[in-house]
């Protein structure tokens, strides 16, 4: 069986060192990477490897059939998403290592943490079961939450205590969604939900839940006023993968049920509310990214405004052709891949910039583009992309919705896609000016150690690189796709 | 994978590697800087004359790999792409030696050197796109590179510059991006064929397509800066002389009006463009940014804002030609893509010689520079003259085109933007000259540069000579192989004969 | 029909109403521990006795004495301040 | 549906009823420690839902039951997360409910 | 009546409505898993149905539900570091209490075991288990008695990590013949549920004591509340 081993390892290995790193002491917590890091790359290498030689694979834990088992599903988009994470998390690993170093010792805490973080996203990633994607998401919730208090400033316990109830609340609609299928199809199993599952009314409040349960996880405007706190005040590695990761765990399980149940259950109108839930946060997050004064807190909002991209791939799916509805899919995913990567870039850059400067008010960074170059390139390579200009992710992102929106005549996404664009160059611009002006002649920059400007780089440098080489990655995230496609 | 495609992708690479090079060097290496630069620009130049060699012969350069399903990456060398590398390489290697000299003890050299290879390297994936796509790729790419040359200053005047500039280039991407999809959507990868590809489609989709043209020319003229797009242009002069002079004269502008010839010639095809009725407003917009430039350009008495828009108007000549249905007007506007990049470049190095040597800006400050500055002011006579069109110089061979051209294509009216205009170049040039040559000095100049040998320093005046040689060259020689005239009748032949 | 299900239903909804609004926060977490004991019961005529000690251990047992002792620790005084009135809304 | 309504489903419908009184007291309230009081009623109510509708008409299913154990378990981790970050700011700032909060 | 108050009152109706729509128009299920479940119960290695499907058919979603209690822990404990506590002076210091524990604790540990062993043919199991203990935890706190091995961090963690440790490592092991990941080999089966269960017992009861024990004991005036240096582990 292919992945036998590299499966499970993805969230055992991960649960395995989140154990260990609390018995062993503090300083030697983060030296843990050196063991997880290589043996989590290699695990994601062979199961791509499985996938791209045997195709789409179902495992079955304990060797159980669903629905009396759970199964895991290896398809392309399990193995896309499990791919990205390792690379973002590990980078995020490799910058926490340094930048830790000048914390309290209380930050080692950011260890064990990351480790239950990271198995609770490639446990939802590979989850089939919709039960156990509720166990999934706690994990992954709960770490990341603890995470956002591990400043235990008063400000960062005050986020990380509206990131929980928003979290808890958003978990027990998704739970109480899941009973009612449970209710009515007796399946837990996605394989099983996608046969039975009928249009009728328990279908559509269960759906109705999830979504908004989902949603709220997800900080889809207007219920996003949890995130900016959240992410914009956590210490930087920590905002990199909430925002890179973390929120996608939501989303990616709600694009995935909505193939599941199909063109059949899921309601036009609803896709078009999400569609157009998405295009206000994309105007009213690139808005209020405009108006920040705090540079994580501008980082934190234009991850707003960029969930809103995510969310046109419903409109696109629902009851379009066959080819609007591919391109969609590719659309969405890439612009998920692009944004995971630019945006743990923009933060991890961000906070380089913050720490040369010594505060984080943009308009402290008058004259940085002299002593800081390379940090402020790595922004804006990150930026290039989440403008959507080429060449970069996030523009071959747009091309592909731009085709989709075209191809399947809702033409009104245009509109989204083309000032979106421009708020988020605005906001990025912003910034750029600050550090272009010429100011009081005064070195006040203090050198951060290269490894952070490098992990930023490597980041921001494969934001653009993914978006020239997209056709492979593409292709593998096509394979096993629920829509129906080769 | 063959040579010939790879050699496309080192054009590319020799300005690209340059740039990230240069991003990382220290910015106290100006050895190894100006090293790197000047290998970058003699290599690029060299790898063109060979591309140049093989086009000239009917070798097919190519280079492409598969981006997204449907859409390909392609690199392709062809008569009108690699006019324009031509002219960009060349004046990248003279615009670096101005600029080194232009910039000594400046401060934030390696960020200002990184930045403008990587422009260079975007003009010149620009010329060398094979597609729509691959176009819009780079032609965004060197929205992105020319901000932090625009805003290099720092003051608030160039960021306030820079904002405007990012605001119209940017919008103006987005339409073209607009355009540019909707056509992916209706034919697949827009190749750029001679003759164009859309002449198939059903005639149902023909105000589609039309809707489509205005979206592409609304975004390429933004570049192009053709009325009432032009405005970032002369704000962007507050731009260090070397930007001015091979951004805003060449690589950018250029680009907009290279692009709006890719989409009449090689995506509408020009019969197809005259069927569909478009050629028609283009020349009515590019007449009317002709004789708008000009005539704003003799209110200015800003140097650098008076040949702005000169700019804004003589780059409408391009416009204008590609406009004009039929061989010899397209000859003319195209053979003027390179005469007006030389003569411009030119008269921007010698506004820099004034502005460096005599902290000259205004042309009322101008009077006696002659008599101080000998070389640099009858490199601006020159350059002055070709812009008049006086014979021989390069200005009235694109302007003879022009003219046949018009009269060929029945547009008759356009005779006389093209004398209304030549006048209004005369107004605004000859009395510029008439104060350099003619009038006494009247004040001190406050002598910005320690003198050298020369007049001003040699990194400054030996580029401006050499600029000015080549534009007169242009018109002297227009009848030898390889002249400006000789290579756009080739792309022509191409074009229509197809 | 089922008579001692609807008065164990019904009788939660109004010890979790009560819970809920009740004005002193000890009587709520009273209410709240009383609310889990009888969810106790409703598990066991849902003929889950697995849950039912699960949720008396740890549903009410737990959680209410968590939820007791913080109320302890918001009722010691807070210094030189004055401890914050329970909000109603 | 059957007329007559079996026991199952009464505590469904409880379950229903303690959700929307949960759900109510969370958004209602200010107080952190009430909101997590009706988050936990909620949770409840949710669990009600899943087991009384499950076992309506079918008789016992264990494994709506394994699923409501593991529920209990991590709402009481989730409930004393809360609580563990709610005292740490009610120490740092003096307050029981979050700032900003309209 | 506050905005809020008319917004909370509005969405709750609106939910309740829409769940008993869905409730009144749910259709039967024609998948029978509990059906499945009895079929399967004779490979599961234990008697009692609901431990099968916590500790074997589902048991890849316990383990997560472990992680989850660790994770509790694991912010408390990082904001205990964050925070530090003053010294702690707990309890109600009662004689008599004192005098109850005594008898009441052994009493408790019995229930406890029980509860474990019974999980695998009658109600009862790892979780009920491990409340129990934790509530003798709690007992101790309340009544004052100083356990030394519940102050001893490092023994404290192994406790923790103990039931997770093992329930990973035996999922592990027993993929040697090439099967997958948690499938016990029926012949085995018990044993290893037993042998999972005991550990997971143990965790579960000392991280819920944990819980209780790690929250801060007492309401500082945060002026005051300025960081110590507490002894590390």
């Amino acid at each position: 069986m292919i992945g036998l081993w590299s499966v499970p390892l993805l969230f055992a290995l991960p649960l395995a060192l989140g154990i260990l790193s609390l018995l062993v002491a503090p300083a030697w917590r983060a030296r843990l990477i050196f063991i997880g890091l290589p043996l989590l790359v290699a695990a994601s290498l062979d199961v791509l490897a499985g996938l791209a030689t045997a195709g789409p694979q179902v495992y079955r834990l304990g060797d159980w059939i669903a629905p009396l088992g759970i199964n895991l599903v290896v398809d392309g988009l399990a193995v896309g998403m499990i791919l990205m994470t390792t690379l973002v998390a590990s980078l995020s690993a490799l910058y926490a290592r340094v930048y830790l170093r000048d914390h309290p010792p209380a930050s080692s805490f950011f260890w064990p943490l990351l480790w239950f973080l990271w198995a609770g996203m490639n446990g939802i990633w590979l989850a089939e079961d919709i039960f156990n994607l509720y166990v999934g998401l706690e994990v992954m919730g709960l770490a990341a939450v603890g995470m956002v208090a591990l400043r235990a400033t008063p400000q960062a316990l005050a986020a990380a205590m509206r990131y929980l109830l928003a979290a808890l609340l958003g978990s027990l609609a998704y739970l109480l969604g899941v009973a009612l299928l449970y209710g009515a199809y007796g399946t837990l199993s996605m394989a099983g939900l996608q046969e039975a599952a009928t249009n009728n009314a328990t279908t559509q409040v269960a759906l109705a839940l999830i979504i908004l349960g989902l949603l709220l996880k997800t900080a889809l405007f207007p219920l996003h006023a949890w995130l900016p706190p959240a992410h914009g005040g956590a210490l930087t590695p920590v905002s990199a993968l909430l925002s890179a990761l973390v929120i996608k765990g939501s989303f990616y399980i709600l694009m995935r049920l909505w193939l599941v149940l199909g063109p059949e259950v899921t309601p036009e109108l609803t896709a078009q509310l999400l569609g157009v839930l998405g295009a206000g946060a994309v105007f009213f997050g690139g808005w209020m990214a405009w108006r920040q004064h705090h540079l994580k807190q501008l980082v934190a909002y234009s991850t707003v405004a960029q969930i809103g991209y995510l969310f046109l791939f419903f409109p696109l799916v629902t009851n379009t052709s066959p080819e609007a509805a591919r391109l969609a899919w590719d659309g969405t995913l890439m612009m998920l891949v692009a944004h995971a990567l630019a945006k743990a870039a923009l933060f991890l850059s961000a906070g380089n910039l913050i720490l040369a400067v010594g505060s984080p008010q943009i308009s402290h960074l008058v004259g940085i583009s002299r002593f800081r170059p390379m940090s402020l390139f790595s922004f804006g390579l990150a930026g290039v992309s989440l403008m959507g200009l080429p060449p970069s992710g996030g523009f071959t992102a747009k091309w592909l919705l731009l085709h989709s929106a075209i191809l399947s005549g809702q033409w009104w996404w245009l509109i989204v896609l083309f000032l979106g664009g421009l708020l988020s160059a605005a906001y990025i611009f912003k910034v750029f000016r600050m550090s272009f002006r010429e100011g009081p002649q005064i070195d006040r920059s203090v050198t951060p150690p290269l490894t952070l400007d490098v992990v930023a780089l490597v980041l921001a440098a494969s934001a653009i690189v993914i978006g020239l080489f997209a056709h492979l990655p593409l292709h593998w995230l096509r394979m096993g796709s629920m829509l129906g496609m080769g | 994978m063959d040579w010939n495609g790879l050699i496309l992708l080192g054009v590319l690479a020799t300005s690209l590697v340059a740039s990230g090079v240069i991003f990382l060097l220290a910015e106290s290496r100006l050895v190894m800087r100006t090293v790197v630069n000047l290998a970058a620009a003699v290599l690029k130049l060299l790898l063109v004359g060979w591309i140049i060699w093989g086009v000239y012969q009917a070798v097919e350069y190519e280079f492409r790999f598969t981006i997204i399903e449907g859409v390909d990456f392609i690199l392709r060398a062809d008569a009108l792409g690699i006019m324009f590398v031509g002219l960009s390489s060349l004046l990248w290697l003279f615009t670096t030696i101005y600029a080194i000299g232009y910039l000594e003890k400046a401060p934030n050299r390696s960020r200002f050197f990184g930045f403008f290879s990587l422009c260079v390297a975007s003009t010149v994936g620009i010329a060398l796109a094979g597609n729509l796509f691959t176009f819009l790729l780079f032609y965004e790419l060197l929205t992105l590179s020319t901000y932090p040359l625009v805003v290099h200053r720092g003051t608030r005047e160039s960021l306030r510059a820079g904002q405007v500039y990012l605001y119209f280039t940017l919008g103006g991407g987005a339409l073209l991006l607009f355009g540019v999809v909707a056509l992916h959507v209706l034919i697949g990868d827009t190749e750029f064929v001679p003759g164009g590809s859309l002449a198939v489609l059903d005639p149902s989709l023909h105000p589609m397509l039309i809707i489509i043209f205005l979206m592409m020319v609304i975004g390429l003229g933004v570049k192009a800066a053709l009325f009432p797009l032009h405005a970032w242009l002369p704000m962007a002069m507050v731009a260090p002389a070397p930007v001015s002079a091979l951004l805003h004269a060449v690589a950018v502008v250029k680009a907009g009006a290279f692009g709006i010839a890719r989409v009449v010639y090689d995506v509408y095809g020009i019969e197809f463009s005259q069927s569909l009725g478009l050629l028609g407003p283009l020349a009515v917009a590019a007449s009317i940014t002709i004789i708008y430039g000009s005539l704003r350009a003799l209110a200015q008495d800003d140097l650098k804002k008076r040949l702005a828009f000169s700019t804004v108007s003589q780059v409408s000549y391009i416009v204008l030609g590609i406009s004009l249905f039929g061989p010899v007007g397209a000859v003319g506007g195209l053979m003027h893509l390179l005469h007006q990049g030389l003569m411009k470049i030119t008269l921007f190095f010698c506004a820099g010689n004034y502005a460096e040597t005599l902290g000259v800006h205004k042309i009322s400050e101008l009077d006696g520079a002659g008599e101080r500055m000998p070389a640099t002011s009858v490199a601006f006579t020159l350059g002055a003259f070709g812009m008049i069109g006086i014979p021989p110089m390069a200005g009235f061979i694109s302007k003879w085109y022009l003219g046949i051209g018009a009269l060929e294509a029945q547009m008759n009216w356009v005779l006389g933007v093209l004398i209304i205009s030549s006048l209004l170049n005369a107004a605004y040039f000859l009395p510029i000259l008439y104060r350099i040559w003619f009038r006494k000095r009247d004040r001190l100049w406050c002598e910005g540069k320690v003198l050298g040998r020369f007049e001003t320093q040699g990194s400054l005046l030996i580029p401006t000579l050499a600029t000015a040689a080549f534009a007169l060259a242009a018109g002297v020689l227009a009848g030898m192989p390889f002249s400006p005239l000789y290579w756009a009748d080739l792309i022509v032949s191409r074009e229509y004969l197809q | 029909m089922p008579w001692l299900d609807l008065l164990l239903g019904f009788t939660l909804c109004v010890t979790a109403g009560l819970a809920l609004i009740a004005r002193d926060m000890f009587r709520a977490v009273i209410m709240f521990i009383v609310f889990g004991l009888l969810m106790a019961v409703a598990w066991v005529r849902l003929q889950a006795p697995d849950i039912a000690l699960a949720e008396a251990a740890i549903g009410a047992g737990l959680t209410g004495v968590l939820l007791l002792d913080t109320l302890g620790y918001l009722r010691r005084p807070f210094g030189s301040r004055v401890d914050n009135p329970d909000d109603q809304t | 549906m059957s007329g007559a309504i079996s026991g199952y489903m009464v505590f469904a419908w409880s379950g229903v009823l303690l959700f929307g009184l949960g759900l109510f007291g969370f958004i209602a309230h200010r107080h952190l420690l009430r909101r997590l009081l009706a988050f936990n009623i909620m949770g409840s109510g949710a669990f009600l839902v899943l087991v009384g509708l499950a076992q309506d008409g079918r008789g016992v299913d264990p494994v709506p039951h394994a699923m409501v154990i593991t529920g209990i378990v991590v709402a009481v981790a989730s409930t004393a997360l809360a609580l563990v970050v709610f005292r740490r700011w009610y120490r740092a700032s003096g307050r029981t409910d979050l700032p900003e909060d309209t | 009546m506050s905005l809020r108050t008319v917004f909370a009152g509005l969405l709750c109706l609106g939910v309740i409505i829409a769940l008993g729509w869905a409730v009144l128009e749910r259709p039967m299920p024609e998948e029978n898993l509990p059906e499945r479940v009895a079929e399967a119960m004779p490979e599961s290695g234990v008697e009692h149905p609901i431990t099968a499907v916590l500790l074997n058919f589902r048991s890849y979603d316990t383990l997560l539900e472990i992680a989850v209690l660790l994770l509790a822990v694991v912010v408390a404990l990082a904001l205990r570091e964050a925070q530090p506590d003053r010294p702690e002076q707990m309890g109600l210091d009662n004689p008599l209490l004192r005098a109850v524990m005594a008898w009441l604790l052994p009493l408790i540990l019995v229930v406890a075991g029980f509860l474990l062993w019974a999980g695998s043919y009658q109600p009862g199991g790892a979780f009920q288990a491990g409340a129990v203990l934790a509530a003798a935890g709690v007992l101790l706190r309340l009544a004052g008695v100083t356990t030394a091995w519940l102050d001893n961090a490092t023994l404290m963690r192994a406790g923790l990590a103990l039931g997770l440790l093992t329930f990973l490592g035996i999922g592990l092991l027993v993929m040697l013949p090439g099967v997958p990941f948690l499938t016990y080999p029926a012949e085995h089966a018990g044993a290893l549920i037993l042998l999972i269960e005991l550990t997971l017992t143990l965790s579960i009861g000392l991280t819920l004591i944990s819980l209780f024990r790690l929250t801060p004991p007492y309401a500082d005036d945060p002026d005051d509340a300025r960081r110590q240096e507490t002894p590390k582990p």
